[in-house]
């Protein structure tokens, strides 16, 4: 009764307000794009300069000059505007996004997020345009798994893993649950396939 | 979110507060949403903060709004036209407060609110009486001034074109202000002289993406 | 023998190098463009969001969103470029102009500059661009009679008026001589219908 | 001063010294001046500091360079990918210094050093690793990070068409880091598909102007 990543998906895609301008991270949050309803007027952004971004190219249409932030190749929906990497951060930073939806490594209870770096000293540190993310769209949805492979929890009290921004996630989708992250509680607003009661006790968390 | 392509400057202006901080864009007349301001003195929001290049030339546009007593302070970085006399009377009489802004640290400042920027050192003006008492820093052997972001309750543009989703496209040197006052307002409204069909403006020649723009008014 | 306005314009004019990019202030110094051998490649910036400048537009051609720094409605050569406000001033503060021309009040012997205020406790503050373009082209060329209509110097140990910018100026042309100030030294260039013992005098300054 | 329109690579990049900082625009492969770096390898200049958003993918542009231990130090945000393996060896050995920086502020930096400001406030990476031990500040509420502009030797960027004059225009995502590089470096040399007539671009739609660009090749 769990979510796969493509429910995940359709479940960020419907709380999207109509005529949104958003930035969908590299990753699962892609997939959000494949529910957007045709007519709900979604802008999507791509942080290396474009708006009103089409889906991916199809192999004989990719061009190398119209990629997305993944470096994939992607379309121009009619309607579109590029700009370069300064405007495309002061669109971020400057709080001009509606919603960015990210994946996590962790994500605290007062909205912390992790999701640049695992912290092994061995890794190559790499942050891309994470952290503007996380600190300039208006709302900031998470997509992750609820848990690790390890069984770990990813919602928890503090984040381990280095931080990618304070308090700045708004909601959180996994495939046992949604939550809305208040800055003072963690409020659970739907689960799948779990009660809130068995939720509590594997995050050892307090949910409302 | 969505931008609203609106019927009359009037629904473009709607709503506006009492108090609020209002950025005019235009140089001059070049660019200047005449429509707007006029659509603004007739909806009777007072108490404005205004922010602009110039406080206004002649009887008309932002002078006709200043002449109403609807202005509590301008911003700007060059109110002494041959055509101020609205702003020079009140300005003289004392009725009109100034803050006399270099005009690339005004477009900077403005910038820099639309940008996320908390502030910036700028070099212009160091040791000039616009820095006086202000904060300073040495940074890499010159000194420079602290200069806060500016931005806006509404602003009010003047672009050539828009299409449908907002997106704007300007012409020649009436474009200046515009761009920088759509990205630091709340509320933006832009008077252009046509809406065109989304797809019909070359992507790679947008200024003003649609996403910063709330209404649109052909005038 | 003193030069008129037309020729100490010619004299800048001359001395601005070819392909250079230039800003000519609002008044007098808009009168080098006059000067400017049309094979020279000079060109001129509008603070007001343009490059490649032309003349002033005959009546019958004026376009009001087409106007200088002065708001005289100018024309455009092949070439030309449009940008914003932040654009222009990030040119102009970025150190990217070569020349700007500058009419002024008083120079002083280090090269201070006040040309936007005469202090008078009347008179209503405007600055315009005048304080970004002090500080921010690579040479500041000064335009001006040597002495005020009371007969007073323009070129002084110290300015009385409010500065424009610090340091700043590295030639000043006016009807009497042109001068090179080092920031040590005022060097006397070329004169005009005057000794440099003459001018020392009148000026009160030790002149190289 | 007037841009030189070259007829080879090679001579786009002549003369670049060694200890140079080379601004690379590109996002990926999206403008990436391949045919430059190429020459620049050529070229022979070493110990460099490259400043890119990536550290090189494959074998080839910026990864050859820094196969070549040409390459100093790289300041990027994102030096991690699927074929980024020059790099990753390079640094898991201790052969090259690394500076991360998120590429927003990686961006709002060199267009600071385009721009003459001394040091900006960013809200970028507050509590974050990367702003352990630098000055913040509180301003309006927020807590900011301090940054300094960057600034090059040398810009190497792509960029689609250019004019005689150096005016510039780019192509979809491929404008990138291109516009704010070049007005960031002491040099900029353009790699272009095409060198169009003076007049035969759009003034509107110019992206980056002739003032900027030192010298042009197309390729």
């Amino acid at each position: 009764m769990s979510l796969d990543k493509h429910q995940m998906a359709a479940l960020v895609a419907r709380d999207i307000p109509a005529g949104a301008y958003v930035n969908l991270g590299i990753g699962q949050p892609t997939l959000v794009a494949d529910h957007l309803a045709p007519d709900s007027g979604v802008v999507l952004h791509t942080e290396n300069g474009m708006l009103s971004m089409g889906p991916a190219a199809p192999g004989d249409a990719a061009d190398p000059d119209l990629i997305n932030a993944g470096k994939v190749p992607v379309t121009e929906l009619p309607g579109a505007a590029y700009f370069h990497h300064a405007d495309s951060f002061a669109m971020m930073r400057g709080g001009h996004l509606d919603v960015c939806v990210l994946g996590a490594f962790q994500v605290s209870v007062t909205g912390d997020l992790a999701n640049w770096h695992t912290g092994d000293p061995d890794a190559i540190p790499a942050v891309g345009g994470a952290m503007d993310l996380a600190i300039g769209a208006k709302s900031v949805y998470v997509m992750m798994t609820l848990f690790a492979r390890d069984g770990s929890p990813k919602l928890v009290p503090a984040c381990t893993y280095p931080l990618t921004g304070v308090g700045c996630v708004d909601r959180v989708y996994t495939d046992l649950a949604t939550f809305t992250i208040t800055g003072d509680a963690v409020i659970v607003r739907e689960t799948f396939g779990i009660s809130v009661g068995e939720l509590s006790d594997r995050l050892a968390l307090p949910l409302r | 979110m969505s931008v609203t392509i609106c019927d009359t400057a009037a629904q473009a202006v709607a709503g506006v507060s009492d108090g609020s901080t209002v950025l005019v864009g235009g140089f001059g007349l070049a660019g200047m949403p005449v429509q707007l301001i006029e659509a603004l003195i007739e909806q009777g929001a007072t108490g404005l903060t205004v922010v602009s290049n110039n406080a206004g030339n002649g009887d008309t546009g932002l002078a006709a709004l200043l002449a109403q007593g609807r202005v509590r302070k301008v911003m700007c970085s060059f109110p002494r036209q041959a055509d101020s006399y609205i702003f020079d009377d009140l300005y003289r009489s004392g009725r009109i407060e100034l803050e006399v802004i270099p005009q690339g640290t005004l477009a900077e400042r403005i910038r820099a609110g639309g940008a996320g920027i908390g502030a910036f050192y700028s070099p212009t003006g160091v040791g000039t009486p616009l820095a006086q008492g202000r904060e300073t820093r040495e940074l890499d052997g010159r000194t420079y001034v602290l200069e806060y972001p500016i931005t806006g309750d509404v602003a009010l543009i003047g672009a050539h074109r828009s299409d449908r989703l907002g997106n704007l496209v300007y012409r020649k040197t009436a474009r200046n202000f515009g761009p920088v006052m759509a990205t630091a307002a709340a509320l933006v409204a832009a008077q252009v002289s046509e809406v065109v069909a989304t797809g019909a403006l070359d992507p790679e020649a947008v200024v003003t993406p649609g996403i910063y723009v709330d209404r649109v008014v052909a005038v």
